[in-house]
């Protein structure tokens, strides 16, 4: 876990909202996991507000990707930088996916889940056999993978991504899934998962203001109803065995 | 000569800079010495663990931080097993303890656990949090039972004793003036504020529990009032907080009267407030070639 | 229909949007035309002119702002034989006269003066300016004089009596309790917090009297909070106010249970805030086809 | 008064400290005054921020010109303005200076209290003999006008360029002083003036938060020490009487 500052390599947009900062640092790029996230500023902007969490979405050749949603005042913030501003990082943070060899694995994730699990697949492919789904709202929300699903079926198949899921576990032989997006995705996965006895790891989202696991801000509820432990997504997580989570306190 | 040197009631401090309980923690020896810490608070811990509040628990303001973490902590036990063992072991500065009990007796006794402590050079008592219904709060809006606290506390331990006030009261001074004849070392302010955030677009509140605490840059004034009325009205040496981000804002409080201050949310936002911060104020105090304690308590009008 | 009605007691309002006592005053006919208001509150008059404190009296912080006015006025005689009448000759909303006492006694004489003025709708009292010494404040922070005072003056009217709290007391939904029980037929908060700020380069106070009162965008979440706690303890109105900006901001406060706001300090920095705000939130309401009373007090957690 | 906002038709820097912008309106021209002021922000800068006050320095062919040292937060915002950003302004504002014919005047001005002045002789000249005489404390804080004085003697006469107006008033015939400067520099003037018997009319600057009268927060004192009256710099001034303020409670 570093404080740097480090100059923006490449700007890259997909589309009006979606946009990916490029960072070069070899050190970092050769600690930073699948899973792991940074919390992010731009350098140049107001030094009293809080940084956003942005997985990484790619590291390549020393090469670190951040794949980002302009969302609100932070990502817009984030949307304004070009090659050569400087960004104001700590990271890498959280505990990353757990990697696995031989194994037939399903990945979902829906909207802003997709980046962290492109360079999951990286770690996994070629080691496992991967079928990644990927849901959005609209084209817009879409990216490349395996299979794809829109809300307003712009694109790929219309309606939740967890309709595929359930479709394809149905057929079985799937020993892991890897997911990451909104909770209300998230909780649907786990009962998918459950329901045909899949392990499941998720990402989970919180608010931050720390980053690093001080301030006990960013907690999801795990145990059980009667017995709830906070955890907090920035330290503990992002990463959480399905089975941990208490979904029903979400 | 240490131009920086303070003191805070029993304590003498390398440099005035500390940290805001529950902002902070070992982790930031990642970015740098935790040495360099004029003394180090521990997030509030209570008698038994605490399993805090349901998310969200955070939300940024456009001026400020809104948390409700409700003191989510493992209780005293692992906190003497566990947490203090391993922050002694990377940090040398005084450990302050910042605690909570819900009676007066739970108070009392932690304070006698906690007494068999060598680490430990003093206490935080919070009676300030705004995100416990029960814990707390209750006693730091009233002089007479925070005198009652004081004196059961005082005369328990000859370590330093600093009572940490809320700034939600009707008058900041008559409390703190309280704490002060009771026995308590210095005066921490201020705690949170009662704060509140609604999502205009779906008319939900932000934090889960509705109301919660109010930190950083928008509470700086209020925090700065608080201490100069209590620096100014008390003997009693005063630990500033509230809205400190740099070695100007430190400036703004040692003026207002304050012997040493604390550096809360501005943690988060800069991970390396802390050694800036120090740096900062040691070079100015040298281009101007003056004390510290030729700027505590001067503020003009 | 008019999805922006509202009331506040014995007032039915066209629009929710009034202004903040202080903040405002018929100068601003110059951008607009004054009748879009919802009702016009003035600054707050006393019963004998006012000098009001030395300069300076104004700062602005860096998330709101610093104000040390002392209710400089020119007292209630001239307000009644020029002001009111120029005001009445360009404003036909229902204007609420602020105003502010010494004594039950002195607020009471102005109360039975005011009455006489058919063009006066209501009355806003202000218990709660920091700026004074003993003006108004030392009757905002106590329950008791509080109720006192308000039945006192719910007597001898039957106009809107706004009773208007300050931020800086430890319950302020008791204070809002006994001025409910004691006749009053709203509530307005929240005044200005207690703030400072000294220039860290010359150790002077930026306001001369020092403590001074604060407000804008950084006591919106305090407002906020206030606004909650009043609205969903008691069954008296709001009117809310503190860093309302924009109708986003005034969203907030009707979710978590305001009758009406009061635009303040971001007159300052938009002299159009007021109609903008009617406007922006007046769009919003047609386009998801909703009235602002299907919104008032239903934040959701 | 009005509330307009207006493209920067020229953004002109005189040093590293001083520039000026020009704005067009031709209805905001006509009715301009020397001595009025405006206040001004950068229209996309943060809405939530007071305005600056910034007196008019010149008024030529629909122009407004606005002379503005880079001070603090709020000038600093302006000093980032160029060519077609936009200005969001209120005024005129204030009284401005009460114009006069066929009179022996002194013009004295310190620092930033430059500007006003240049419009104001603008307006004087050839109805009136004018002598401007202008402190700054170095050569970078020094404009065009007949008697220069700096602090640091790096031009002009060393010293106060209150010293030069006595110098001056000692000589006599004079009839009226206009002075706009910082308030130690006022103070002095109106000694000098009083004590040579001369009309003096000042601008006084304040902290202002609505710039149109309603806030009682830009205050000078006025009237005498045992009864003071707090009158607004920026509705009953910004230009006074000299004989008007109660210097002693400055
Ligand atoms: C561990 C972790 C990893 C993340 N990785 C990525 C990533 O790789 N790429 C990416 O684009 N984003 C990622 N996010 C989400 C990102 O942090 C948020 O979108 C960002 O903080 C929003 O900040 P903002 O200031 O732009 O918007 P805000 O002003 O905070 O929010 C704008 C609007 O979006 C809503 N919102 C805020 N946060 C979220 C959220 N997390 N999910 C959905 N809605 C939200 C708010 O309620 C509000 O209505 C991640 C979050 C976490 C916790
Ligand atoms: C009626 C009037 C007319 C004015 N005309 C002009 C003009 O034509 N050109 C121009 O450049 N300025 C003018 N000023 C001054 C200008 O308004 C201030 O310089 C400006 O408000 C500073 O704002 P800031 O946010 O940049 O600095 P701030 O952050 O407010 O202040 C930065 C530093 O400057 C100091 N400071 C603030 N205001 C003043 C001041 N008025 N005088 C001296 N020091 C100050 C502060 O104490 C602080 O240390 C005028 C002021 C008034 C009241
Ligand atoms: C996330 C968070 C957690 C906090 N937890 C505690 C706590 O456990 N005990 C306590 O006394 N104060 C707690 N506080 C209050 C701070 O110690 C401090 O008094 C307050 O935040 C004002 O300082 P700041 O503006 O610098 O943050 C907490 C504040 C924040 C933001
Ligand atoms: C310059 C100024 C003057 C004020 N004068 C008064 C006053 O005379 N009477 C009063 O009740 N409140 C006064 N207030 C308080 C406001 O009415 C309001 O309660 C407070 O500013 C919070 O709202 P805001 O954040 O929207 O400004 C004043 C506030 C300011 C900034
Ligand atoms: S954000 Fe502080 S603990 Fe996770
Ligand atoms: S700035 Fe408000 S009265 Fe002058």
């Amino acid at each position: 876990m570093e404080n740097r500052i480090l100059r923006v390599e490449k700007a890259e947009w997909l589309n009006d909202d979606y946009f990916i900062l490029w960072i070069k640092d070899e050190q970092l790029a050769a600690t930073t996991q699948a899973g792991q996230f940074y919390e992010l500023r731009k350098y140049s902007s107001d030094p009293h507000r809080l940084r956003k969490p942005i997985s990484v979405y790619n590291v390549e050749k020393n090469f670190i990707g951040f794949f980002i949603k302009k969302l609100g005042r932070g990502t817009t913030e984030l949307a304004t930088m070009k090659k050569g501003d400087e960004l104001d990082l700590v990271g890498p943070l959280g505990n990353g996916f757990p990697l696995v060899e031989s194994q037939k694995i399903a990945l979902v994730s829906g909207g802003i889940g997709y980046p962290p699990l492109w360079y999951l697949r990286r770690k996994l492919a070629g080691k496992n056999d991967v079928y990644w789904l990927h849901g959005g709202n609209s084209k817009a929300d879409v990216f490349p993978c395996d299979e794809i699903w829109s809300m307003d079926g712009s694109i790929g198949n219309q309606g939740y991504v967890t309709q595929g899921l359930e479709t394809l576990l149905k057929f079985g032989g799937f020993d892991l899934i890897y997911a990451c997006g909104p909770e209300p995705m998230l909780i649907q996965v786990a009962k998918v998962a459950a329901e045909y006895g899949v392990k499941l790891y998720v990402s989970m989202e919180a608010y931050m203001a720390c980053g690093i696991g001080v301030c006990h801000g960013c907690v999801v509820p795990t145990g059980t109803p009667e017995h709830i432990v906070y955890k907090t997504v920035c330290k503990e997580g992002a990463i959480f065995d399905a089975t941990e989570i208490c979904w029903s306190a979400l | 000569m240490n131009r920086l040197q303070t003191s805070l009631g029993t304590l003498t401090m390398q440099n005035p800079v500390t940290v805001a309980s529950g902002t902070y923690g070992a982790e930031f020896g990642a970015f740098y010495d935790l040495n360099c810490l004029g003394a180090y608070v521990t997030k509030t811990i209570t008698r038994y663990p605490k399993q805090g509040n349901p998310p969200p628990r955070l939300y940024e303001t456009e001026a400020g931080l809104l948390n409700s973490i409700g003191l989510q902590n493992p209780g005293l036990d692992i906190f003497l097993s566990n947490t203090l063992p391993e922050l002694s072991a990377v940090c040398s500065a005084p450990i302050i303890v910042s605690f909570s009990g819900s009676t007066i007796d739970e108070f009392a006794e932690m304070l006698d656990i906690m007494e068999q402590e060598p680490r430990i050079s003093g206490y935080e008592v919070n009676i300030s949090c705004p995100n416990v219904e029960k814990e707390g709060i209750a006693f730091g809006v009233d002089p007479d039972t925070v005198h009652s606290l004081t004196s059961r506390l005082a005369a328990l331990t000859s370590k330093e004793l600093i009572i940490k006030l809320s700034p939600n009261v009707t008058d900041v001074v008559s409390i703190a003036r309280a704490a002060a004849t009771g026995g308590a070392t210095s005066i921490a302010l201020i705690n949170t504020l009662l704060g509140m955030a609604i999502d205009w677009k779906t008319g939900k509140s932000r934090i889960k529990r509705g109301v919660s605490g109010y930190s950083g840059l928008a509470i700086k004034p209020v925090a700065l009032a608080a201490t100069y009325k209590v620096a100014s009205a008390l003997r009693i040496p005063v630990l500033a907080m509230g809205g400190i981000y740099d070695w100007k804002d430190a400036l703004e409080f040692f003026y207002a009267g304050a012997s040493a201050v604390a550096i809360g949310t501005a943690n988060f936002a800069n991970p390396h407030a802390v050694p800036e911060l120090i740096a900062g104020l040691d070079s100015y105090l040298q281009e101007r070639d003056v004390s510290l304690s030729d700027i505590i308590g001067t503020v003009q009008f």
